[in-house]
């Protein structure tokens, strides 16, 4: 069913010559592993050469750094997606609840609200409206992918019914942490975001890794029904998933609302496709139980150059834009396929 | 932090990036042919980005923009607000901005040079006085019923209230049913055809845009009506397939939102571009369509 | 050993599945330092019963005590809680993790919150060498035979500090020298007091090892015994409800009419075939109405070689021939094509498709092998399904019944009934008795003779040597994924034979 | 069977919820009038609103039956309206029937191939269906507004108007279409052994591979149906305002799509299908829109709305809510959810 596997890294006992390996083709295995992300690091690092010699000022450190200042709301809503699609789940919702997020948000501050009272407000309410959604998921039995659409059309309505207009933030927190650039040498720079967003990345890389409970997500995703008579805590950890997929949505709902400094209903709109293109991009099975997250920090940079590129070329019409994004998909993807030597999902072992 | 200083290249081609709001409608894609065309002719570069509907892409392309240093920024802002940021770099950067077609509502003016383009609360209005004019005489109650555009943009918000704001004059005016209708014609024929059976008292039909209403046409021709003469239609927009239809008295009322901003940004840019200072807000030439003024007009609808 | 106060004790079970009452007025009671055996045939509810203790199905009626206090858990994590460790039918793993997160999942060691790696693998290297394995714990677990995962869930459950050790089938796909070692550990634990619940449907295990067990039948208690006062035939007798003549008979009559059918064209013949990290180059001929049988041990290949004979795997050196004729098995497809069956030895994952029904199951690979343009007609399918689900004694007889509400022993006999309807001139049963009980076990072995008297060529692979020996014409042994022997199996040939060909004694 | 039928019961009873919800709002919602030779009536236009949902739909359906998931059928729809609109617009006779039929063959042609490329990547190449679908859903609007130039292409052709704003025999043209497409697709699957070799393939890729079913050909033949079926439900789109809008047809109909099957019964994660169901489902979304209209639900509140039907629908749906919230004691599922727990 599984493809591909994932090996916790441990520095321990990798190297060469590692007692454990019984059979010789078994020490080799390990690295395999690491293929389809080593894989999507050298198309990613082609893809940018590309950009460099073809298009004038796409070598400035700032166009890098800028993927990641344009992407840290994505980036830190597709960690929360990883979460879910590890455990075979997907979420729909995350792009709505950015959107009630910033609306919220938006409204609350607008209202005279102090920032340190909104901010974690939104947290929880996210993380709040994913645990429900979970433990619908959990005890109902309903398709994840159905109580998340339901959760998306009740988040965007949400927005809608709060106010159906752009509301600009100018809350002085907000205003400060929003343009707080970090600057490097030669005029470069990050936004806070990217550090809350690398942050939330490095957090949720540890947990999946290290801890049981990120274990239980991988176990649940390679056989739910295994784990549970294993004596996993499935129950607890499938519904701990989308909470902190609502918990990264709704802090990815601040995070745009940071960078846009407005709250809006219609904000995020289509995001939730975005992380999840870039999810299994990186190489996480939408089956669940295989991928890390390192993968979809590359999904989100993969997306990203993509769309600078775009940009950089800017002669496109809109249709070839469209056009264009799907042809590098596409070629991306099957490059991917053909470095890693995949074979066909169906009807391999 | 100024070692790039800014743009402003020495030859006298100057660059403009442009970050379109999408391609979603036949007004969208023909103010799109306007600014490539008219680039074209004034020999100016032009780098375009499609956001795709989406705020978060138009930030990037204007950042993208600003590091690959043009000379002029302008785009159409998707929504109102979230913009200083990055327009602060921008500013930051030396790179003038202008807005076209939608404005923000920033409160640092400075941000931006200049807004051109069309206000759409004004549309609303002249809507609204159409029918207050074209009803003066009446008495009765008149019902209406709007298709509103896509929630929350903002051409269907200030229609609808350049609308309301008008007619809530006259309390004989009521709006008895009013609905999205995507902006799109299938939305509209199908909210039209709702609106049909459930109301059998339509005296009016205000449509966002000229697609909505001729989608709705088409479901007051099912019904067994005659759009125009049973109901009274009024739109905005003015694109080609909208006058044809004012011209065969199928519409009665058309608020021309004209998308031909080309010419008028290039020159815009240009003065920008040359430290010349220009007026804060441009307003696009429109003017209103009567049935007869479309017979006329029609010939040379570019759009 | 003692008749002291049960620390486990079920009173009065009763359990509904739609249409079916699974158990009704069960009782079962569990003694510290005892192995319990659960007696039953296929479908006569021994998985239910210990699903229904550990909290995986809710009770319908009943009580359940653990040492004198009413418990009812709510899933196996409370149930592991109190100290009731299970290995359900099955493997029950996950196959993406590798083999050491599958025996310490949810159990690892730790240093403020953060998993040790490395002290994981040592200590499941070290959990493994109880059962005497050797193996990499850092490899996923799918790239292991299902024995070897059976292997590993038990070194997950034994590590479990258990008052009650619960092992539904765990012997299912294990040769001798893995239950020899399984069956010290049980021993070790069972002094150490641990109650013990052993299902299996090989009754010399049983007789082996339990002291003490409890037969069902249908869902009902037929009561508790002491193994010692309960001879073999009288257990039978309890299990299926009637006296079975026939077994006895079976047991000596079914011994392979050694080796006098013809043997000219072989049906199929491989010459150095072979796979890469699978099995080396081997050769291999099998004519119609033959039986070979594959021995070996555990990972020993024979699952490798039988896979490659049906184009599961591809083989990537060597030839192979059917009819005398040079074919390529790429697929399965191609394989059936030329009337060569195949059934998995892992019926979970590559059997039966458990959402659809019986029908739908036992028809599917003829149809495959018609395209789906031609349907095989409801009536002929209706006709194929009865007559197998009669003649393997399917139950429920139920067409219509999902295949996964179906015990473990009946879902391998719509296995096999699914292949059979196709006629083959080749079958390839890998451990095809798995889970089956000592009724129905005979009737495959009858039916494999049979099918083979009438021309269909048979390889056979099991764990279980007595079989092999009982069935076959011909015994391939394969050690360290080579073929290193082949022998006719004349009355010369026996059990102690072949073990010594296997252990690597001096016969190769 | 009888597990099947309970699953329908809550969407139909949602449904006449809605139907009756409709009649205190809508004038005379049941009434059908005969209006220029042809029916007309709230029914039938929620019969012709469902219309390209439900082809849509029972294409989504086969194709979620092989566990995968088709996100490109609503580009597909665009690209197929575009197309035809394009040729026909062309025409000097925008009337000619054989020239008409002409154009609608090549965008089906188009569509077909669009399927086989969707088929290709998933089952030749292997890669995950949301994301090789992924791609054809962004690059396939862009195809059609290619062909559109961004436009909205207008056409004036009368037999091409039949198609999505006809009718024949009194019944509207695009419901006969949607109808006879879902009874083909039923007896498709279920008079031949089509039906039974997906649901195969979508229980369990690796056991039906070892019985000789050949997935991957399937798998690729339910892609291309399932773009054909699109295609079919774009020229409708497009037939019934006579124009060619690329970039609204078919937005976002792959969640309603989706949502329908679901509703229907079939199991997003493959296996066993029914196409009942998913036209049930679609019919039920539909009305919902309807009614979302005609109850003059304001525009800020229609997705909260929807929210409500749609978690009311599959908690009434779930053995599990009705076991421990309603207290309904009955069909006790094992705990786990999805897979085999029994053994
Ligand atoms: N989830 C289920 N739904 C419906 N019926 C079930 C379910 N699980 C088991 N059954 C039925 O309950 C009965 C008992 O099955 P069980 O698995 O307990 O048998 P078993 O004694 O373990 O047999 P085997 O030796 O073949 O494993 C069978 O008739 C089976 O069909
Ligand atoms: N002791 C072992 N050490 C390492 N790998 C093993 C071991 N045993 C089995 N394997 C692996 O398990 C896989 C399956 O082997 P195979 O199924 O052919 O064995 P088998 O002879 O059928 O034995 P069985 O099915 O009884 O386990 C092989 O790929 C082999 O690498
Ligand atoms: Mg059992
Ligand atoms: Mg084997």
């Amino acid at each position: 069913m599984t493809e591909t596997h994932h090996q916790p890294m441990d520095d321990v006992e990798l190297g060469p010559g590692s007692p454990s390996s019984t059979i010789e083709s078994r020490g080799r295995r390990v690295n395999r592993q690491h293929v389809p992300v080593l894989a999507t690091l050298t198309l990613l690092a082609l893809m940018y050469g590309l950009g460099v010699v073809n298009y004038e000022g796409f070598s400035d450190i700032q166009v890098v750094l800028n993927i990641f200042v344009d992407n840290a709301f994505l980036l830190v809503v597709a960690v929360g997606m990883t979460f879910v699609i590890l455990t075979g789940g997907i979420d729909l919702s995350v792009g709505a609840v950015v959107a009630l997020t910033t609306t919220l948000a938006a409204t609350l501050l607008h209202a005279g609200w102090p920032a340190g009272v909104v901010l974690p407000l939104m947290l929880i309410l996210g993380t709040t409206l994913g645990l429900s959604m979970g433990a619908i998921i959990h005890y109902f039995r309903i398709e994840p992918f159905i109580a998340t659409l339901a959760g998306m059309f009740l988040a965007r309505g949400l927005a809608l019914l709060i106010n159906r207009n752009s509301i600009p933030i100018d809350n002085g927190f907000w205003v400060t942490i929003a343009q707080q650039r970090l600057r490097f040498d030669r005029g470069v720079f990050i936004s806070t975001s990217v550090i809350i967003a690398l942050v939330v990345v490095l957090i949720a890389a540890a947990v999946l890794i290290w801890t049981r409970f990120g274990r239980c997500v991988y176990a649940i995703g390679g056989n739910a029904d295994s784990a549970l008579l294993m004596g996993l805590p499935v129950a607890r950890t499938r519904i701990a998933v989308y909470g902190i997929s609502g918990f990264c949505a709704s802090l990815g709902g601040v995070l745009y609302s940071f960078y846009t400094l407005s709250g809006y209903s219609l904000h995020g709109n289509g995001l939730e496709l975005d992380a999840i293109a870039a999810v299994v991009i990186g190489g996480v099975l939408l089956a669940g139980g295989s991928g890390y997250l390192f993968g979809t920090v590359l999904g989100v940079l993969v997306l990203g150059l993509i769309q600078t590129i775009l940009n950089f070329q800017g002669t496109l019409s809109s249709w070839w834009t469209r056009i264009v994004v799907g042809v590098l998909l596409f070629a991306f993807i099957v490059l991917q396929r053909v470095v890693t030597g995949k074979r066909a999902v169906t009807g391999t072992r | 932090d100024d070692s790039g200083d800014a743009g402003g290249s020495g030859d006298d081609q100057i660059t403009i990036g442009f970050a379109q709001v999408g391609a979603e409608s036949g007004w969208r894609t023909a103010n799109t042919k306007s600014i490539q065309e008219s680039a074209k002719e004034a020999g100016v570069e032009l780098k375009f980005s499609d956001a795709q509907g989406k705020q978060e892409n138009q930030i990037k392309a204007i950042r993208s923009f600003i590091t690959q240093r043009v000379d002029v920024i302008a785009f159409s802002p998707v929504v109102e607000s979230g913009w200083d940021t990055v327009l602060k770099e921008a500013q930051d950067a030396e790179i003038p901005v202008i807005l076209t077609d939608r404005a923000i509502d920033s409160t640092d003016e400075t941000l931006y040079e200049s807004f051109i383009g069309s206000d759409f609360v004004l549309e609303g209005k002249k809507a609204g006085e159409w029918l207050v004019d074209e009803y003066q005489d009446q008495s009765d109650p008149v019902n209406i019923v709007e298709l509103q555009g896509t929630p929350g943009a903002a051409p269907a918000n200030d229609r609808k209230a350049g609308f309301a704001e008008v007619i809530a004059a006259e309390p004989k005016f009521k709006v008895i049913a009013s609905q999205t209708g995507q902006f799109t014609r299938t939305d509209g024929k199908q909210v039209m055809e709702t609106f049909l059976k459930s109301h059998d008292d339509i005296d009016v039909l205000y449509a966002h845009n000229d697609d909505m209403g001729l989608g709705a046409i088409e479901a007051i021709e099912a019904a067994g009506l005659t759009p125009g003469k049973d109901i009274e239609i009024i739109t905005v927009d003015a694109v080609k397939d909208g006058m044809t239809a004012l011209s065969e008295g199928k519409i009665n009322f058309i608020v021309e939102c004209s998308p031909l901003l080309g010419p008028q940004l290039m020159d815009l840019a240009k003065k920008v571009a040359a430290g010349e200072s220009v007026e804060k807000r441009v307003l696009t030439e429109e003017t209103t369509f009567t049935p007869e003024q479309a017979k006329e007009a029609l010939p040379e609808r570019k759009y | 050993m003692s008749d002291d106060a049960p620390v486990l004790e079920m009173t009065g079970i009763r359990k509904v599945f739609p249409g079916v009452v699974a158990l009704d007025g069960v009782d079962l009671r569990l003694r510290a330092g005892e192995v319990h055996a659960l007696m039953g045939e296929n479908g006569a509810g021994k998985s239910t019963l210990i699903k229904v203790l550990t909290g995986v199905y809710e009770i319908d009626g009943g009580t359940v005590s653990l040492a004198g206090t009413p418990v009812r858990f709510s899933g196996p994590l409370q149930a592991q809680q109190a100290g009731v460790s299970t290995v359900y039918q099955e493997v029950n793993l996950c196959p993406n993790l590798s083999v050491a997160e599958n025996i310490l999942l949810g159990r690892e060691p730790r240093r403020l919150g953060r998993i040790r790696w490395g002290e994981t693998r040592r200590r499941a290297r070290e959990l493994l060498k109880r059962l005497d394995l050797d193996l990499d714990v850092s490899a996923p677990l799918d790239t292991y035979s299902i024995a070897i995962q059976q292997m590993v869930a038990i070194a997950r459950a034994v590590d479990i500090d258990a008052k009650v050790l619960i092992l539904d089938e765990p012997t299912s796909s294990l040769d001798a020298s893995e239950v020899a070692q399984l069956f010290a550990v049980i021993r070790r634990l069972r002094d150490q007091g641990v109650a013990i619940v052993f299902v299996s449907h090989f009754l010399d295990q049983v007789y082996e090892i339990a002291d003490r067990m409890t037969v069902l039948r249908n869902g009902r208690l037929v009561g508790e015994y002491r193994t010692a006062e309960l001879p073999q035939m009288q257990l039978v007798t309890r299990m299926i409800g009637k006296e079975l003549a026939t077994l006895e008979t079976l047991e000596q009559a079914d011994r392979a009419p050694t080796a006098q059918i013809e043997r000219g064209r072989p049906l199929l013949r491989a010459e150095g075939l072979g796979r890469r990290g699978g099995i080396e180059s081997f050769d291999l001929s099998i004519h119609g109405g033959e039986i070979v049988g594959l021995a070996g041990l555990l990972g020993s290949g024979r699952t490798e070689l039988a896979r490659l004979l049906f184009g599961a795997d591809r083989a990537d050196r060597g030839r192979l021939q059917v009819d005398g004729e040079a074919v390529a098995l790429r697929t399965p497809r191609a394989a059936m094509s030329r009337g060569i069956a195949f059934s998995s030895e892992n019926r979970r994952t590559e059997g039966v498709v458990g959402e659809l029904s019986v029908r739908d199951n036992i028809i599917l690979a003829l149809q495959a092998s018609r395209g789906w343009m031609r349907p095989v007609s409801r009536r002929r399918a209706d006709e194929l399904v009865d007559r197998y689900v009669k003649a393997l004694d399917i139950r429920p007889a139920d067409p219509d019944r999902r295949v996964r509400d179906l015990s473990g022993g009946n879902q391998q006999k719509v296995l096999l009934a699914r292949w059979l309807i196709t006629e083959p001139r080749l079958f390839i049963v890998d451990e095809p008795t798995r889970g089956i009980d000592v009724g129905a076990k005979t009737e495959i072995q009858r039916l494999m003779a049979e099918l083979a008297d009438g021309g269909m060529a048979v390889l056979f692979v099991s764990a279980e040597l007595e079989e092999v020996l009982r069935l076959s014409h011909k015994i391939e042994i394969l050690r360290d994924r080579r073929l290193v022997e082949e022998l006719e199996n004349t009355d010369a040939v026996d059990a102690d034979r072949i073990m010594q060909t296997i252990a690597g004694g001096a016969a190769s | 069977m009888t597990f099947h039928r309970n699953r329908l019961f809550w969407p139909l009873a949602v449904l006449v919820l809605l139907l009756v919800l409709n009649i205190f709002f809508a004038n005379h919602f049941f009434r059908i009038t005969v209006n220029d030779g042809h029916l007309y009536g709230s029914l039938i236009d929620i019969a012709r609103r469902a219309a390209p949902l439900v082809l849509v739909g029972v294409g989504m359906t086969l194709v979620i039956a092989t566990g995968g998931i088709d996100l490109s059928v609503g580009s597909v729809m665009a690209v197929s309206g575009a197309m035809a609109c394009l040729l026909i617009g062309d025409l000097d006779n925008q009337n000619s029937l054989p020239a008409v039929f002409l154009a609608i063959g090549v965008a089906l042609v188009l569509c077909l191939g669009l399927g086989v490329w969707n088929g290709f990547l998933v089952s030749v190449i292997g890669i995950q269906p949301i994301v090789a679908t992924l791609i054809l859903m962004v690059a396939g609007r862009g195809l059609a507004q290619l062909i559109t130039g961004g436009q909205i292409l207008n056409v004036n052709s009368a037999p091409y108007r039949r198609i999505g704003a006809g009718y024949f025999l009194a019944l509207p043209v695009s419901v006969l279409i949607a109808a006879a497409v879902a009874a083909v697709a039923v007896l498709l699957t279920r008079r031949t052994a089509l039906g039974l070799l997906l649901e195969a393939v979508g229980g369990s890729p690796a056991a039906s591979r070892l019985a000789g079913v050949q997935a991957r050909g399937l798998t690729w033949l339910v892609y291309v149906i399932a773009a054909v079926c699109a295609g079919v439900a774009g020229l409708i789109y497009s037939s019934n305002v006579a124009s060619a809008d690329s970039n609204a047809a078919g937005n976002l109909i792959e969640l309603d799509a989706i949502l329908a099957v679901v509703i229907g019964g079939t199991a997003l994660t493959g296996g066993r299908f029914s196409l009942g169901g998913t036209v049930l489902g679609a019919v039920l979304i539909e009305t919902l829109n309807v009614t979302i209209l005609s109850v003059g639900i304001p525009v800020e509140a229609t997705l909260l709305f929807k929210a409500v039907v749609v978690v009311v629908l599959c908690l009434g749906q779930s053995p599990a809510f009705r076991e421990r919230v309603l207290g309904r004691r009955r069909t006790p599922a094992p705990v786990a959810p999805k897979e085999e727990v029994a053994a």
